[in-house]
Formats: C-alpha cells, structure tokens, sequence
C-alpha cells in the first residue's frame, strides 16, 4: 500500500468471500472513521475462499485479509508466509445443518449413512473425515458431496442431501430464511461441541508486512476491533452502512449474521490462547497430511508471546 | 415421323423469362414451343441466349414470368419423374464411384431394387470407361465425367431427355459413338429428347427439328424440320448432299460464314 | 521431376519443440521462484500425477463415460435440430433462438435448477457435457447444409429426390466436413461441459479431483488431475481428427 | 407461374411461439408451486429487471467491453495460427496441441494462476473471452482453407501467386463462410467466458452480480442478470448472423 | 513460319506420367515434342487420353515419373511468369465480378497498377460480354462463363499461352468470332500458343502442327504440318480444298467416319 488522498497509507482487505455480516466490523470502521484515525485508507474487497485468499496475499495483491488456520497452514505448506495476526472467529463456526422433519441428528453417530454437501471452497472435505474419526465414527459411512456454494441450502431444502455445511454468521441464517419458505425447520449439529477446538477465521497477514510495517500491521488490528465492537453495540446502525455500501445485501439476514459474528468473538477474539493454538494445529495436522513440524508462532503471531494488541 | 401420330409430348406458349425481376436480365422472350411425343429435337443458339434456363424451365425447375409451359398437356411447375436431365455440368456426386454415380437417379427414381438389378456393365462399356467403375470423379477427365452423367440419365430411360450440350466435353470419336447410342435407344424407347448443342452438324444428324434461338433475350427465330431418312448414322454426314444443305442452311441462320 | 514437395511436419521439431515447453515450465518455475500453490514445477506434477494414477484412471472413466454419452447426444440431436432448422423455416424464427440463448446462458447459473431435475449422479454431468458441445455441431451442421453446392441440389430436384433422400443422400454427406468441423470444437467441450457439471456437485470424475485437490492445497495434484482433463481431451480430440480424414471430399 | 414459393418464416408464428414460451413459464412456475429460489415467476424477474435496470445497464456496458475485445483477439489471432497452421506442417505437429489442450483445459482451474498474474481487472475477462472463443475460430477457419476448391487453388498456382497472394485472394474468401460459422459459435462462448472471468475473480460485470445476488440469496435479480447475459448474447449472436448474410458465395 | 527462325520454346521428350503411382492410372507414355517459338500447335486425341494432364506438366502444375520437360531451354518444375493457362473448367473467382475476374492474373502478375490500367473494356468488347461487367459467375451462362476465363488469359498477353478446350462450350458463330481474335493476337503479338480442342476443323484452321495423342496411355500417333497460307480466317473452311484434305486425314487417324 502506498500512500492515500489525505496523506494517509493505502491497505487493502480482501474479505474473502461476498460482503456479509461477518465483515460488519472492517465496514464499521471505515466509516466511523478509525482506520483513517490510525492513518490509514482503508480498502475493501470480495474474495474467492480463504485458500485463495491466503495465497493472494502472500503474492502481495494486498495488505490484509480475512481467513482461517486452514488457509493458513495450507499456504505455508506450499512455501507461503502469511499469518494470523488476529482472532475473529474463536471457535470453528461450522456445523451440520439438516431438517427436523426428516432426521434426528444428535451426535456424530447419528450421520452414519447419510449424504452431506458442503461448498466447494469450504475445508469439509478434510476436516469432517477427521472429525468423525475422533469422534469413534467410522469416517467411510457418511458420504461427502462436493457443491456449488450456491447449491448447498437449495439442496438440502429440497431434499436431495441429508445435511448441509452452514457457518455462523455466513450462511446460517439463509438457511433459515429457506426452511421457512419450504414450510420445514433446521437442526444443527456443530462441529465445536465434538471434540472440535479449532480457531475459525481471523484477520491474515504477511511475515513480509509484519518484518517491514509492524505499526500498520498494529493500527489496522486495532482499528479493526473497535469497529467490532461499535457493531455489536450498534447492528442497526452498521447493517444501514452495510446495506448502503453494497446495495445488494439483505438487512434482515446481514444482521443475523452480525449477530452470530458477535457471539462468536466473546470468547476472547484478539487474543490467542495457546491451548486452543495447539489443539488447531494438532487437529490440522490429522486432518491434512501436513509435511514437517509446524510451530504455533508460524502460523499464529504472538501465539506463544504477548497476546495481540487490544484496544 | 413416329411423333406425329402420338400427339403434344411439349407446348410452350408465350413464355417470357427474366432474372432478377422485370428489371433484371431478360432471357426468353414470347417463345412458342410445341414438341411431339416421341419427336427428338436438337435447340441451338449464341451462347448466353437462352438454352438453358428454356431446359430448366422444361425441367421444372425455374419459374418463368409470363406464358406457360406443359407436358403432357399437364402445366409444369415441378419436375416430372418422366423426365431424365443431362445438365451442362457434370453434376457427380464427388463421394460416389463411377459405377454408383452412373445408377444414382435410377436408384432415387426407383430405389436401390432397381438400381442393383441394372445392368451398369453395359453402361460403363457403351460409355468407353471399363476399368474405371471404382473411381471418383475427381479422378476423371473432363470429358469421362461428362460420360457418367449422361450415363446416368439414359440409365433411367425417361420418356422425355432433357439434355443440355452433353457431349460438348467429347472428341468427335467419343461424341460419334454416343451419337449413334443415342439414336439407337431412341429408336428402340420411342422417347421424346431435347437436345442442346453447339454443333450445327451433330443437330441435322440427329433431329427431326432444329429450333434457333436468337442473341438474348432468346426469341425463335426459326425451327427447320430436318428431311433425312431414318435409321440415320454419322456416315450421312459424308455421303448425304441433303444433310450439308441442312447445315448450310442453319449456319446461314445462325451468321456463321 | 517428382511430384513438387509438400514440405512435411518433421516429427524431430515437434519432439524438441515439446521438450523444450518442458523445460521452460521446470526450470522456469525454479528460475522466477514460482510459488508452488500457483504452479508446480513439471516434475513434481509427474510425481503427484503417478502417485495418484490409479485413482486419477478410476475417476478418468468416469468422466470419459460422462463426455462420450453427452458428446453423442449432441452429435444426434445437433444434426437432427439443424437439419430441422435448415428445412422449416418456422423452427430457424423459434427453435433457433432458443439453442442460442441456451448457448448464451451462463450454465452454472443454471445449476440449482440442473441439481434438483437430475441430482448428483450421472445425468446432470451428460446434460451439461450435451449442453457445451451441441450449439457447435449445429452451426457447423447448418453451415455445411448451406454449403451444398446448388448444381448437385438442383439435379437431386431434378431427380424428384424426396426430402429424405436429399437429406440422406446430398446433404449429409455434403455437410459432412462442416460437421466433422463442429465435432472438434464440441469435443473438447463436452469435456469442459462434464467437468462443469461435476463442479456443479458430484463425488466422482476429475472435476471431483481437481475440487478436492484444490480445497486441500494440494496443487501438484491440482494439475496433475488438469492435465488428465486436457490428455483426455487430447485424445478424444485426435479420434475425431483422425475420424476426420474418411471425410476426404471437402475440396474436390 | 411464379419462382417455386420456399415456404417463408411467418414472424406470427414466431411470436406466438415466445409468447406461449414465456406463459409456460408464468404459469407453469405458479401452476407447479416451483419454489422461488429455484425459478421465480416470469413477472417477479421482469420486476427485478425492471428495478435494476440502470445497475444492470452499467455492469451489462462493462461485460459488453470484454466480450468485444476478446472476441476480437480471438478472430485476429485464431485466423492468424489457421493460416499458420495451413501453411507450415511444423505448427500444425506443435502448436496446434497446445492451441487443443488450452481449449482441453478447464479454465476455473488457472483461475488462481489468472488472476496473479492478470488481476482483478480487464485483462482476466479479457484472456478468458478470447481463450472460449479462439479455438472455435481456429478450427473453423481451418476447415475453410482445407475447403478451398482445387481448382481454384491449382489456379492461383499456374499465375504464380504468392503466398500472401494465395491466402488474402483466395483462401481468405474461400474460408469466409466457414470462419463466419465459427464466429457465430465463438460470439456466445466469448461471452460465457467473459462471465467465467468475473466469476473467478471480478469487481464488476454482470457475473459479479449473479455472483452477489446469487449470494444474498436475491433469485429473481440473479435471473434477471442471467436474463441480461442471455440478450446480451442473443444480440451478439445476431449481429454476427446479419455480418454473415454478406459472404453470400457459399453455396455457388 | 515465324516459329522456326526463333529456336524451341517448349521441349518434352519421353514423358510418363502416372497417376497414383506406377501401379496406378498410367496417363501419359513416352510422349516427345517439340515446340517453336511462336508456334501455333493443337492437341487432339480421345477423351482421358491424357491432354489435359500434359498441358498441366507444361504449365508447371503436375509432376511426372520419367523423362524431361523444358521450357525456353529450362526445365519445367513450376509455374512460370510468361505462360498463361485456360483450363478446361472456368476457374473464376465467385466473389468477384466479371470485370474483376477478368483483370485478376493481370493483377497478381503485375500488381493493381497494371490491372486498372488495362483496358477491360475492349476485352469486354471482343467476348461479347458487353452489360454484364458488374454481374457475378453464377448469373452467367456457362458459355459465358467460359469466355471469362479465355478473356483472362488473354489479358496477360503472355509468351505461351496454353488452352484446354476453351472454345468448347461456345456455339459455332461464338467460336469462330473467338478463333479470329485469336489468330490476331498470335499474328500480332508473336506467341507460342498450345491448344487442346475436340475440334478437328478448329485445329487445322488455326494451327501450324497438329498433334494427336492415342487413346490412355496417350502416346503421340501424329504430328501433321498444317499447310495453308497465313494470315487464315474461318472462310478457308468453305473456300480451301487444302483444309478440308487435313481434316480428313485428322478424321482418319483419329478413326473417325
Ligand atoms: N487427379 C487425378 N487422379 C487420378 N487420375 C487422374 C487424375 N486426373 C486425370 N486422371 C486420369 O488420367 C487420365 C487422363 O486424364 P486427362 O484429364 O489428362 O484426360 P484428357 O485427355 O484431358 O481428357 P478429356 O478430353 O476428357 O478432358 C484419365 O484416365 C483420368 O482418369
Ligand atoms: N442464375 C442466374 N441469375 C441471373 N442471370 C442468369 C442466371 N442464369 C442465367 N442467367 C442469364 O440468363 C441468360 C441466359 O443464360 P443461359 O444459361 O440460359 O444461356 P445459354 O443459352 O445456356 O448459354 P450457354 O450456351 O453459354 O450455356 C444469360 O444472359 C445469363 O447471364
Ligand atoms: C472466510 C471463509 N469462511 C468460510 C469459508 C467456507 N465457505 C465456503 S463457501 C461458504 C458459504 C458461503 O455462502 C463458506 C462458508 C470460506 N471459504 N471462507
Ligand atoms: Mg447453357
Ligand atoms: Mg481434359
């Protein structure tokens, strides 16, 4: 990023996938004006899934970005160096979702048999497997469909897969606008409440920002925070700035999904507790047949110092 | 003459034909036609007068303008399955052989039953080209594509042939031989033939008429009934003084010194 | 003086010529510090690619299978709609349209309706192989229609050939080099079309691969599972060039 | 008796037709109780278009942009290696598979590779409407230097033409229907390619917004837009069909 | 004669051709001749004796399998600058008009400047093509057609002109027009011409040797000195005993009646 209009460092922020309330906060404090407080412009943009993500931004096509561990490990696999720099997400807000009306579906055993989708760009492919594992379920009886993002609510509804992969505070609530619609009623399973303490997504970075610019890396997290904290003390107010900037969202759901997104911060989002970075990286490496040792601070900054900057 | 007898095989009345439209290229004008049953008649003319499209109109496949057409006292504004065509192009199908382009019509006419059962032997023979049934056209001369088309007409015997300069392509041996086939299966079918030709010569051998087409747009301007006895072969040409008066005649017609 | 030379395809230069794009992929990935998530050097991809082979030949067959059903489908349905187009005039003002605008419409979009008509199995992959390789045979078919040469058309008329027979004995074989044409466009489209289908959702076929390869990081079996498409495609390609050349009456 | 009637299109017909199109779909859509999300009603999309037009009108000007200069990269170059190809046996052995596996490969697959290397912006639209619709080109055009009559060839020959001479004289007209028909595949697929790019990486364009409206879960815009893509096709394709009622000589 | 003042202009000795190898069509054998420059020499022979096969190896068109070929003393291996061809078939340009399909060897030849400098008009003129400038082939007749591609050669005014039946498709008065213009040029312009014709009375008339070739493969049978006085014009064909002696003789060897 260079410098801006006003004198002011230009950073983008790929948000990682399509505008939604989980973005809340970024949008917050562009404008009620805290980056460019901190001195900085502040540009958003869409992304393509957090792998891409991640990858993008280790290339340099932009500052910061909004992305998982997943995303993360797998980059630095590959001979990348980003990083998490901050937690959003502090546990995996995924889970199963699926209808009450036709299944019953309590605990991981209960899939047994059954079809599940999930999105293309989402890690279910790996993690679930893993998952069932840990959980004494045999990981070869539930049969994994790989969808378009867009296919994954409608397919279920319609009944043509047993469950459905539905995120806290991305796609959860369109399944529940879509059940409504359909006449039916949405169970959910999460993965966290089985045997599951992974980290979900949080702001990335590059060991490059981080060796070059340190105090940009620092403004624009704690910029970040205060924006999402002015979002859960004010949805009403931030879900007009969301529905004003990108005329295409919904009010109703984008608010939902401030709301998960909030609730899915009170656990300590900033920080990093090295139980939790230890458990993801352990999970992570059963999940992916991960090559060499990864140590905690590789992936997550500060996870085994100082927790990161809060305001 | 055999046609007098058997009645109208051909009446073209009037008829007036242009390309693109009244303000396009006039090719008839007001010509008036009638052909016996059974009569063979040889049309000629400057080129560009008129043959042609007059064939295709006879052929049912151009309308015209104004004046009428029929055959067989029946309008035709179709073609007929009576009628056998020998365009002034070879029209071979280039992904057929010899022997099948030489039994396509017959086959179309009268399906595969018919087109099997002839004897295309005696064809490729009559036509000069033994050993080269199993050819292509593109494989062929010039004037051997000409002698599968022609073929291929005179293998569905048609009670009227239309032919347009068929044996144009042809040395004077080659086109003698055919001369003498064509009379001859005329004389055993009892057909109705229009034949276009360039030759003066060959049209005094082998028609009880000659009609003359004028410069385009093409007008009648004279139809000579040709006085020589029958069975006729191309020895006339030599030893018939009535044969070089027709030929005088007709060139004195046509301008030519 | 022999026949003049037609200068021949020397089989050496296009060995070297594909040597030496390996090469450039190998050493140029090493050279400009190619991250290996955006693209593998060749010879890790070789890796990966014989690693997996047993299960990037498994999942082939599916997708073969998927590709040869909707390509005949549409090689079917492409000559039978174009001779139809071609004939009646009423079908070029309604059903013409139609084929194009099924052209034009971004299939993916399409997607939830294709899912929840033909599910995940086979027949929503066949559909959109079918749906990318027919508009190609069409217009190819309807081009070569057009082409008959009027001269042969109108001694078939002559002939009193009915409309079968001209279809079957004139038109066909003379569309035949325009629609061998549209075939070696569809092919490699109804492979597209059958990997779209299975990104669409499946849990087989390379298309399957490439998304789970790709969702795991995995980028050496990424390519390794898109070059089994393209090989694939490949030497569907060269069957139908190869088909091609019974077709030998197109300039003559 | 007038020239035998060909039996002539009857723009009634036609329209009827569409109309009973669009009524099936109106009630067949309330008649079936198809949900909304999976097709809205004719009318709902229609409102949609209605209330986004100005939206739809910028992003449409944008895709439009795209679709035209990669359509135009692809006739210029994709005549170019035919030429190339036709002429010198060496580039038919060597880049004519590379021309056939870049057609083979599917395109979302670089799409990471695309858009490192292209951006967000133009370019990748740009690359990826010019890579759906080169090959078309290149293969059609192809088959119409393969169809120049020998005659005519053997012709030019006897005056000693040269090559260039050979090629813009001859070839180039000869081929001109056969690279019509292969513009008329392309002109679709230039689009659905124009589409593609904005779906894998766009901040604009009317793939960017099936993209969000597709994700915010706004069926009926994501069919308006996918109606829009469609006309935009539609359009296109006429244009190229109308350009094409000039190169009358095919049949002659 | 002018010819033989000026040495050889074309030299073929012991010339076979085969088509498809020497298991195939064998077209040509062991054929040897030679031509004068500014002679005038037709070819006659039956047809697919393989005329039109040795005008395409003089024209530099078709290789063969024994023997030689020379052209001004230079072997013939490719198409050569001063040598205009007519082929059997009218090879025009669909897509352009009759003005522009006549200009076209002018203008690949010698470039545009030549070509519109050129005076289309008199060549128009002279084929009776007068109206029909701006008209595209498929509105012409196929005689007219012809006279198209005759009217291109000519326009080249080149040193050997080599013809493939290109009066064939012409009617008689058609013909002899074009037989006197023709006869003009090569008094005029001192040409080598090479003319293949199924026309015996057209070959004595306008050439100064007569080759005939034998029936496939085509051997040379005959090579028969025409002697009649120059400049001729069709009217000798009445007037001169001498003409008609040479026709006979042609007729004869030819097995014609
Ligand atoms: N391209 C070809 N391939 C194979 N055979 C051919 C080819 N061209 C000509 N022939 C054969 O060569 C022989 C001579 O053909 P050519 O065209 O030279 O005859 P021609 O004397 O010109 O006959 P015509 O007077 O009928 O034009 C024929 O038997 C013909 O079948
Ligand atoms: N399809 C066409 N479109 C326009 N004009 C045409 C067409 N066919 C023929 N003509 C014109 O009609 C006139 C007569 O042509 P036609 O072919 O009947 O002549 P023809 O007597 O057969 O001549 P030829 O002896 O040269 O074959 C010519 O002036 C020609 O230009
Ligand atoms: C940051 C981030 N979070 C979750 C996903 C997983 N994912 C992929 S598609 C999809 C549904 C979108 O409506 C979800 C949640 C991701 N790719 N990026
Ligand atoms: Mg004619
Ligand atoms: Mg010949």
């Amino acid at each position: 990023g260079g410098t801006g209009d006003a004198g002011k460092e230009r950073v983008t922020f790929n948000m990682s996938w399509l505008p939604q309330g989980s973005m809340a906060g970024v949008i917050a404090a562009i404008d009620k004006g805290y980056y460019a407080e901190a001195g900085l412009d502040v540009n958003v943009v869409r992304g393509f899934g957090g792998i891409r993500t991640a990858n993008e931004l280790d290339q340099g096509m932009f500052e910061f970005g909004y992305g998982d561990p997943v995303s993360v490990v797998l980059n630095r696999q590959n001979g990348g160096k980003t990083r998490m720099v901050g937690t959003i997400n502090t546990r995996w807000p995924a889970a199963l979702c699926y209808v009450k009306e036709r299944h019953t579906i309590e605990k991981p055993a209960d899939l047994a048999g059954l079809t599940v989708g999930g999105g293309q760009s989402s890690a279910m492919q790996a993690l679930v497997p893993a998952w069932l594992t840990r959980n004494g379920v045999d990981k070869d009886s539930v049969k994994l469909l790989q969808l378009d993002p867009a296919l994954v609510v409608t397919s279920l509804v319609e009944g043509k897969i047993d469950a459905g992969e539905c995120w806290e505070g991305n796609s959860l609530p369109l399944y529940h606008k879509r059940a409504k619609e359909a006449g039916v009623t949405i169970g959910r399973i999460s993965y966290s409440a089985f045997n599951l303490d992974l980290y979900g997504s949080g702001i990335l970075t590059t060991e490059k920002m981080l060796a070059e610019k340190p105090e940009t890396v620092k403004k624009f997290l704690a910029a970040t925070y205060r924006g999402y904290e002015y979002a859960a003390a004010n949805p009403d107010e931030v879900v007009g700035m969301m529905t004003k900037r990108f005329p295409m969202l919904d009010a109703a759901i984008t608010k939902q999904q401030m709301v998960e997104t909030a609730e899915l911060m009170k656990d300590g989002a900033g920080t990093f507790k090295p139980a939790r970075v230890a458990s993801s990286l352990d999970f992570l490496k059963q999940a992916y047949a991960l090559k060499g040792d990864i140590a905690p601070g590789d992936v997550f900054e500060g996870a085994s110092a100082t927790p990161a900057a809060r305001p | 003459m055999a046609g007098s007898l058997m009645g109208v095989a051909i009446r073209v009345e009037n008829l007036t034909k242009f390309y693109g439209g009244p303000t396009g290229t006039k090719a008839l004008e007001d010509v008036d036609i009638a052909i016996e049953d059974c009569e063979f008649i040889s049309i000629i003319g400057p080129s560009g007068c008129g043959k042609s499209t007059l064939l295709r109109i006879l052929a049912g496949l151009h309308g015209f303008d104004t004046g009428s057409a029929a055959m067989f006292d029946e309008g035709v504004d179709a073609p007929r399955d009576d009628v056998g065509v020998v365009f002034q192009t070879a029209n071979l199908l280039p992904w057929l052989t010899v022997d099948k382009n030489l039994t396509l019509a017959l086959e179309i006419r009268r399906g595969k039953a018919a087109a099997e059962a002839a004897d295309v032997g005696a064809m490729v023979e009559m036509l000069n080209l033994k050993g080269f049934e199993d050819k292509y056209p593109h494989e062929l001369s010039g004037g051997m594509k000409h002698r599968v088309a022609i073929g291929q007409a005179l293998m569905q015997n048609p009670r009227v042939l239309l032919m347009d300069e068929p044996f144009g392509a042809l040395d004077a041996l080659t086109r003698d031989r055919l001369n003498i086939e064509l009379l001859r299966l005329w004389q055993r079918d009892r057909k109705t033939v229009v034949l276009i030709t360039h030759s003066i010569s060959e049209a005094v051998l082998l028609s009880d008429r000659v009609l003359v087409l004028s410069e385009r747009p093409g007008r009648l301007i004279a139809d000579l009934k040709i006085d020589l006895p029958r069975p006729r072969d191309p020895s006339i040409t030599r030893d018939m003084p009535a044969f070089g008066d027709h030929v005088v005649e007709l060139s004195r017609i046509m301008g030519v010194v | 003086m022999a026949t003049p030379p037609r200068t021949q395809s020397n089989p050496v230069v296009a060995a070297l010529f594909f040597v030496a794009l390996a090469a450039a992929w190998e050493f140029g990935v090493r050279l400009f510090g190619v991250k290996s998530y955006l693209l593998p050097a060749l010879s890790d991809i070789g890796v990966a690619f014989w690693e997996a082979r047993a299960m990037l030949l498994d999942h082939s067959l599916v997708t073969l299978g998927e590709v040869l059903s909707g390509f005949a489908l549409a090689a079917v349905l492409g000559v039978a709609l174009a001779a139809l187009i071609h004939v009646v005039p009423v079908a070029r003002s309604t059903l013409y349209p139609v084929v194009i605008a099924l052209q034009s419409i971004p299939k993916v979009g399409l997607a939830p309706l294709m899912v929840v008509w033909l599910g995940y199995g086979f027949g929503s992959k066949l559909v959109m192989a079918f749906l990318f390789a027919f508009f190609p045979i069409v217009i190819s078919t309807l081009g070569g229609l057009a082409s008959v040469p009027s001269n042969l058309e109108e001694h078939f008329r002559a002939l009193g050939a009915s409309r079968w027979t001209m279809f079957a004995r004139l038109q066909v074989p003379a569309a035949m080099p325009n629609f061998m044409d549209g075939c070696k466009v569809a092919m490699p489209l109804a492979v597209i079309g059958a990997i779209v289908g299975e990104f669409v959702g499946s849990n087989n076929g390379l298309g399957n691969v490439i998304l789970l390869a790709t969702g795991s990081s995995q980028t050496a079996l990424t390519f390794a599972a898109l070059l089994t498409v393209t090989m694939l495609s490949l030497v569907l390609f060269y069957v139908v060039e190869l088909l091609s050349k019974f077709v030998w009456w197109r300039a003559v």
